[in-house]
């Protein structure tokens, strides 16, 4: 059996391999991590992912926790329907 | 302190009579006596709290409890009440030891049922007969608890038991 | 797989209900959850995910991460794990990314959003947030409380264990038990409840904070509130290993979720992850349902939680493995079995240590994170503190971030537990109950009582690693 | 060429001016900005590319833009994403028919490739669309969009290259002349320029202001929604609505999410707080042109500034002796980064440049002139 692989954002199949090729290219930014792999752009907005990218991050460029950044969270934060938004008359 | 028990999830007589010694072969046979086996500092206070004679002391609510053995009337309120089923009591009488634990499972043992009897590490020591019952709704603590008649050198050994069952 | 009995619980089913998945009939227990249902009736593999279309089940459980998205009725990626199942719903996993139908009539009427106004709105209804929302009360306050979950009482509701602390601040009591017991002050000082109701924003203006939030999917409601509590709890840890997105593998408050809130068994053996306090308890309590535990690794050198708890499924014959960790967990569409192995000093893999084990779940317990989103997005400043285990908001002696008239409470200012949560909740209550203008002298006394308590309780070694973190944000 | 040259803003127009001096030879250019590269406007940005303007030098601009869009994945090494999905503005009036009919005649006559189509046209290039008040739509296939995200990672490397230095997370505190040149302070150090490129966006006139020149750039608060990943190719172009709230709206290449916003501008301001009323707003707006998307999660929503001239137009050129500006863009900058950096980079390097640049003035205001506004969105 291949090795299944470790799998780091649920939500759009990233893999932590894909994190660590970039790290070691030299990209260690979360943000641009962020917007290259596009985790934390799913549907859970980072809830699971962000923490460990971040953890990786921290120990693949030895920095500590505390100087990772952590992207900022917005309105909504959490995903909302557009008819809900709108207001639209629900069907029972 | 090492605090070897952290490691192991189990804590050594050796060890526990290191932290607050265990009452001698004579208290337990004066009548049954309570027995903390709760090393770590945390903060709890309910055995304090409801022992009805002051027998356990902790300064600050995090020290681990200490029982003076001598005012303990064998109540069992402790065993009943602690959060983390960390109360033990024992009594030796006429020749077997008897162990009063907290128990939480399904089912819940008859008086006179057969048990398997563990150790602190779970490891099945020998069988003994459950000799008292309290369920939860008559507990104090919502917390069922048994008293297990058993052979005298299992008493302080023992701390668990398992329900056999119909083999 | 439901449970019909358990030493410490009992539980009480709704009628019977019938639903569809992927077309097909499952039976349901009105009240459950469509994920819960679904799991009930032996569906784990829930959908398969977008690039790999691997199978997908739960997380996390409670509404904050993405794993169990489902289509119901029509709209894609509904938290099927909150949204409670209803007779004839149909519900399915969709093959690739939802299509958008060309026939849908376009919108007749728009609706303004149901407005509301209250003096303090507690968001998280969870043992800080119900102890503020009680004071905060008591002072005179007008209290509104939200709640994602469909009850009441956040994670004290599958807390089966007896909490520890002192006995007037419910030591010695079960957390099911504390919950009702707050649900039920809570009730009765007539106190707005909005249940299955996720704030999605918090918007402060000046003197006035507004809180937009949505019912069930369906409703958006408006609050407009002079001060706000976010009380809105912990989230947890992900591991990441190879198969660890494979169904089986949940959070342990997934697997506490499904087995002592609704009574479902979560599977037949089950392998801990982390041996913190959550992990401890989790075993303790898959024993209580009758669940094997083969074993809990920790890769610690010792147990991360109390040492009564791991004292208690020690001596019932469960291993603990300090120094060991998952390294991988393996399964065709789910989890069969998943090996462990030692790790030395420096935390790699010793070779020739692994051992596997048979197991269908594998709960892990490798901690919680504050849930700060709201806090985040209403502009609080935060800062990261390893001590409050992630990023936390800066609060002052009273709990008051540094927005006026925002404060934060329980989890979400950092990881501790339901009893620290409940001092926390009192002293952020009484304190929003100052700020809006009510309260005398007594109520001084009776924060200055919590403050102290809280203080009490902190005076351990767990408790001294907090304050150290929490003096990190104090302002 | 020697000359030092400091580029305030690690934006699109930054990294790209920076990418282009480089490669006409510039050997010493720094890139200086506060936050990571791409946190204004460029990763904010609609993702829009077009040609369909109104005018004749914008849509010059553009069409010689989207020649270069076209060939940017290759110049630069590196994925763009551009895609040619083509705009569709709805025409809902017979007001909004006569006036795109003169945009398309106008642009036709500039080889665009535009089109007035037909409601029942329309909802075949877009079949989930309500066309029940669409009379017509003004449609261009070589319009398109491209991924920010990529397109600046791509300007980045190139320029890093070339030996271009990029100072993130270096935010300007101020600007003094010393020695006949001009010093810029960061918190990591300072740097001396010998030019100095405005390239700041939404915040150019805080430069502007520590030049101590009158500044023509104000930042207007635009925000923008991005819904959950959707099976792609059910909305290709950007789909556009004058009458309803001046919406846009396309799906993103990445994951076929919806991507876009509507005209609820607030400023200036620097704020940058995302409202609940720009959600409704925009729900109600895209519910109505796309009516399938009441289903549809928003999972994102962002405010970002569009640096707003007072003709809509930017300015681009040389605002001072060795003090130039590239701003002002006005919600078109990222699509036309390609030929504005390009030759505002011949203006500096060469002296001259084929574009229109007179057009972009940055002086034009003071003169009194101000040119015809361009077609914005959003």
């Amino acid at each position: 059996m291949s090795e299944e692989p470790v799998i780091i954002c649920r939500c759009n199949d990233v893999t932590e391999e894909e994190i660590v090729a970039l790290i070691e290219e030299g990209i260690t930014d979360i943000e641009v991590i962020k917007r290259l792999t596009r985790i934390g752009m799913g549907p859970c907005q980072g809830r699971t992912c962000i923490p460990l990218v971040q953890s990786i991050i921290a120990r693949r460029t030895g920095k500590p926790m505390e100087e990772i950044s952590s992207p900022t969270s917005r309105h909504p934060v959490k995903p909302v329907r557009m008819g809900v938004f709108a207001g639209e008359e629900v069907e029972e | 302190m090492s605090e070897e028990w952290m490691s192991r999830g189990y804590i050594t007589l050796e060890e526990l009579d290191g932290v607050h010694p265990l009452p001698g072969r004579e208290r337990l046979m004066e009548g049954p006596v309570a027995i903390p086996e709760c090393p770590q500092e945390i903060p709890c206070t309910p055995c304090r709290e409801i022992c009805p004679t002051g027998a356990i002391t902790m300064e600050r609510v995090n020290d681990p409890p200490r029982v003076d053995y001598s005012k303990c009337i064998g109540c069992s309120l402790c065993v009943q009440i602690c959060p983390g089923l960390a109360f033990f009591m024992v009594h030796l009488k006429e020749g077997k030891a008897r162990v009063t634990m907290p128990y939480e499972y399904l089912p819940l043992p008859r008086r006179g049922e057969r048990v398997r009897l563990l150790d602190r590490k779970g490891e099945v020591v020998g069988e003994g007969v459950v000799v008292m019952v309290m369920t939860r709704e008559r507990s104090r603590g919502d917390t069922a608890v048994l008293t297990v008649e058993m052979a005298e050198e299992l008493a302080m050994v023992v701390r668990a038991v398992e329900v056999m069952g119909d083999e | 797989m439901r449970i019909e009995r358990h030493p410490i619980l009992t539980f009480r089913r709704g009628r019977r209900v019938k639903f569809f998945f992927n077309g097909r009939e499952v039976e349901a227990r009105e009240g459950e959850t469509i994920a819960m249902a679904l799991y009930a009736a032996g569906i784990r593999d829930l959908s398969k995910s977008q690039k790999f279309h691997r199978p997908r089940g739960l997380f996390c459980a409670i509404g904050k991460c993405s794993s169990c998205l489902l289509t119901v009725d029509g709209i894609p990626n509904v938290r099927t794990c909150i949204i409670p199942v209803k007779e004839g719903m149909r519900v399915e996993a969709s093959e690739g990314n939802p299509r958008l139908a060309d026939n849908v009539p376009p919108p007749k009427k728009f609706m303004e959003p149901e407005t509301h106004r209250t003096d303090l709105l507690v968001i998280g209804g969870g043992p800080a947030g119900l102890q503020a929302a009680i004071h905060a009360a008591d002072m005179g306050a007008r209290v509104t409380v939200l709640d994602e979950a469909p009850m009441l009482g956040g994670q004290l509701v599958k807390q089966t264990h007896k909490f520890f602390g002192k006995r007037q601040l419910h030591a010695g009591v079960r957390g099911i038990k504390i919950a009702e017991m707050l649900i039920e002050e809570v009730r009765r000082r007539g106190i707005e409840i909005f249940s299955r109701t996720s704030a999605v924003g918090l918007f402060p203006s000046g003197e006035e904070k507004v809180v937009d939030a949505v019912e069930a999917e369906r409703y958006l409601h408006r609050f407009t509130a002079r001060a706000v509590l976010v009380a809105t709890g912990a989230m947890e840890r992900y591991l990441p290993f190879p198969g660890a997105d494979l169904p089986g593998v949940y959070g342990a408050g997934a697997v506490q979720t499904l087995m002592n809130t609704y009574g479902i068994l979560p599977g037949e053996r089950v392998l801990i992850v982390g041996a913190g306090n959550v992990g401890l308890i989790l075993a303790y309590q898959l024993m209580q349902a009758g669940v094997k535990v083969p074993a809990v690794v920790e890769a610690l050198p010792r147990v991360g939680g109390y040492f009564v708890h791991a004292a208690k499924i020690r001596r019932q014959g469960v291993p603990i493995l300090t120094r060991h960790t998952i390294v991988r967990a393996a399964g065709s569409g789910r989890v069969e079995q998943a090996t462990v192995a030692e790790l030395d000093e420096r935390w790699s893999v010793i070779e020739g240590t692994e051992k596997t084990y048979d197991v269908d779940v594998v709960a892990l317990s490798v901690g919680l994170r504050p849930s700060v989103e709201l806090l985040q997005q209403a502009g609080c400043s935060m800062r990261f503190v390893r001590e409050l285990a992630g990023l936390v908001p800066l609060r002052d002696r009273n709990m008051q971030t540094t927005v006026e008239g925002i404060y934060v409470a329980g989890d979400a200012s950092g990881i501790e537990e339901a009893t620290t949560a409940m001092l926390e909740g009192t002293i952020a209550g009484i304190s929003a109950g100052f700020y809006l203008g009510h309260g005398d002298e007594k109520w001084q006394e009776r924060l200055e009582r919590a403050r102290a308590e809280l203080e009490e309780f902190r005076d351990g070694p767990i408790g001294r690693e907090v304050k150290k973190g929490i003096e990190r944000v104090l302002i | 060429m020697k000359e030092r040259v400091v580029i305030v803003g690690g934006g699109i127009m930054g990294l790209a001016t920076a990418y282009h001096l480089a490669r006409l030879g510039a050997e010493n250019v720094t890139v200086l900005e506060r936050r990571f590269a791409g946190y204004g406007a460029t990763f904010r940005t609609g993702t829009g590319i077009r040609e369909s303007f109104g005018d004749e030098t914008n849509i010059w601009m553009m069409r010689e833009s989207i020649k270069m869009w076209k060939a940017l994945e290759e110049e630069l090494g590196h994925p763009t994403e551009y895609r040619q999905t083509g705009y569709m503005f709805l025409l809902h009036t017979e007001e909004e028919m006569e006036s795109f009919r003169r945009n398309v005649s106008l642009q036709n006559s500039l080889s665009v490739p535009s089109r007035i189509i037909s409601p029942e046209e329309a909802k075949e290039i877009v079949p989930p669309l309500n066309i029940e008040d669409v009379l017509g739509a003004a449609y261009n296939p070589e319009d398109g969009k491209a991924n920010p995200f990529l397109v600046l990672q791509g300007y980045k490397k190139a320029s890093l290259k070339m030996g271009v230095k990029i100072h993130e997370y270096s935010p300007v505190e101020g600007i003094v002349e010393r020695g006949g040149k001009r010093v810029v302070k960061t918190p990591r150090g300072e740097f001396e320029a010998d030019i100095l490129i405005n390239a700041a966006g939404g915040w150019s006139k805080l430069i502007d202001r520590m030049v101590a020149v009158p500044s023509h750039v104000e930042p207007y608060k635009h925000q923008a929604i991005k819904t959950e990943a959707l099976e792609r190719g059910q909305i290709n172009p950007m789909v556009v609505s004058f009458k309803h709230g001046g919406a846009y709206l396309t799906q993103d290449i990445a994951d076929g999410g919806v991507i876009g916003g509507v005209a609820l501008a607030e400023g200036p301001t620097f704020d940058m707080n995302p409202t609940l009323e720009y959600a409704i707003e925009v729900s109600r707006h895209f519910t109505w042109l796309i009516p399938a998307l009441k289903y549809v999660h928003i999972v994102r929503q962002w405010a970002g500034f569009y640096a707003t001239t007072p003709d809509k137009n930017p300015v681009i050129g040389e605002v001072a002796p060795g003090y130039y500006i590239i701003s002002g863009f006005s919600g078109h900058g990222f699509m036309m980064s390609p030929m504005a950096t390009k030759s505002l980079a011949e203006l500096i390097v060469e002296g001259g440049t084929s574009a229109p640049l007179d057009f972009y003035d940055p002086h034009r205001f003071e003169r009194g002139e101000f040119r015809e506004a361009a077609i914005q969105m959003g």
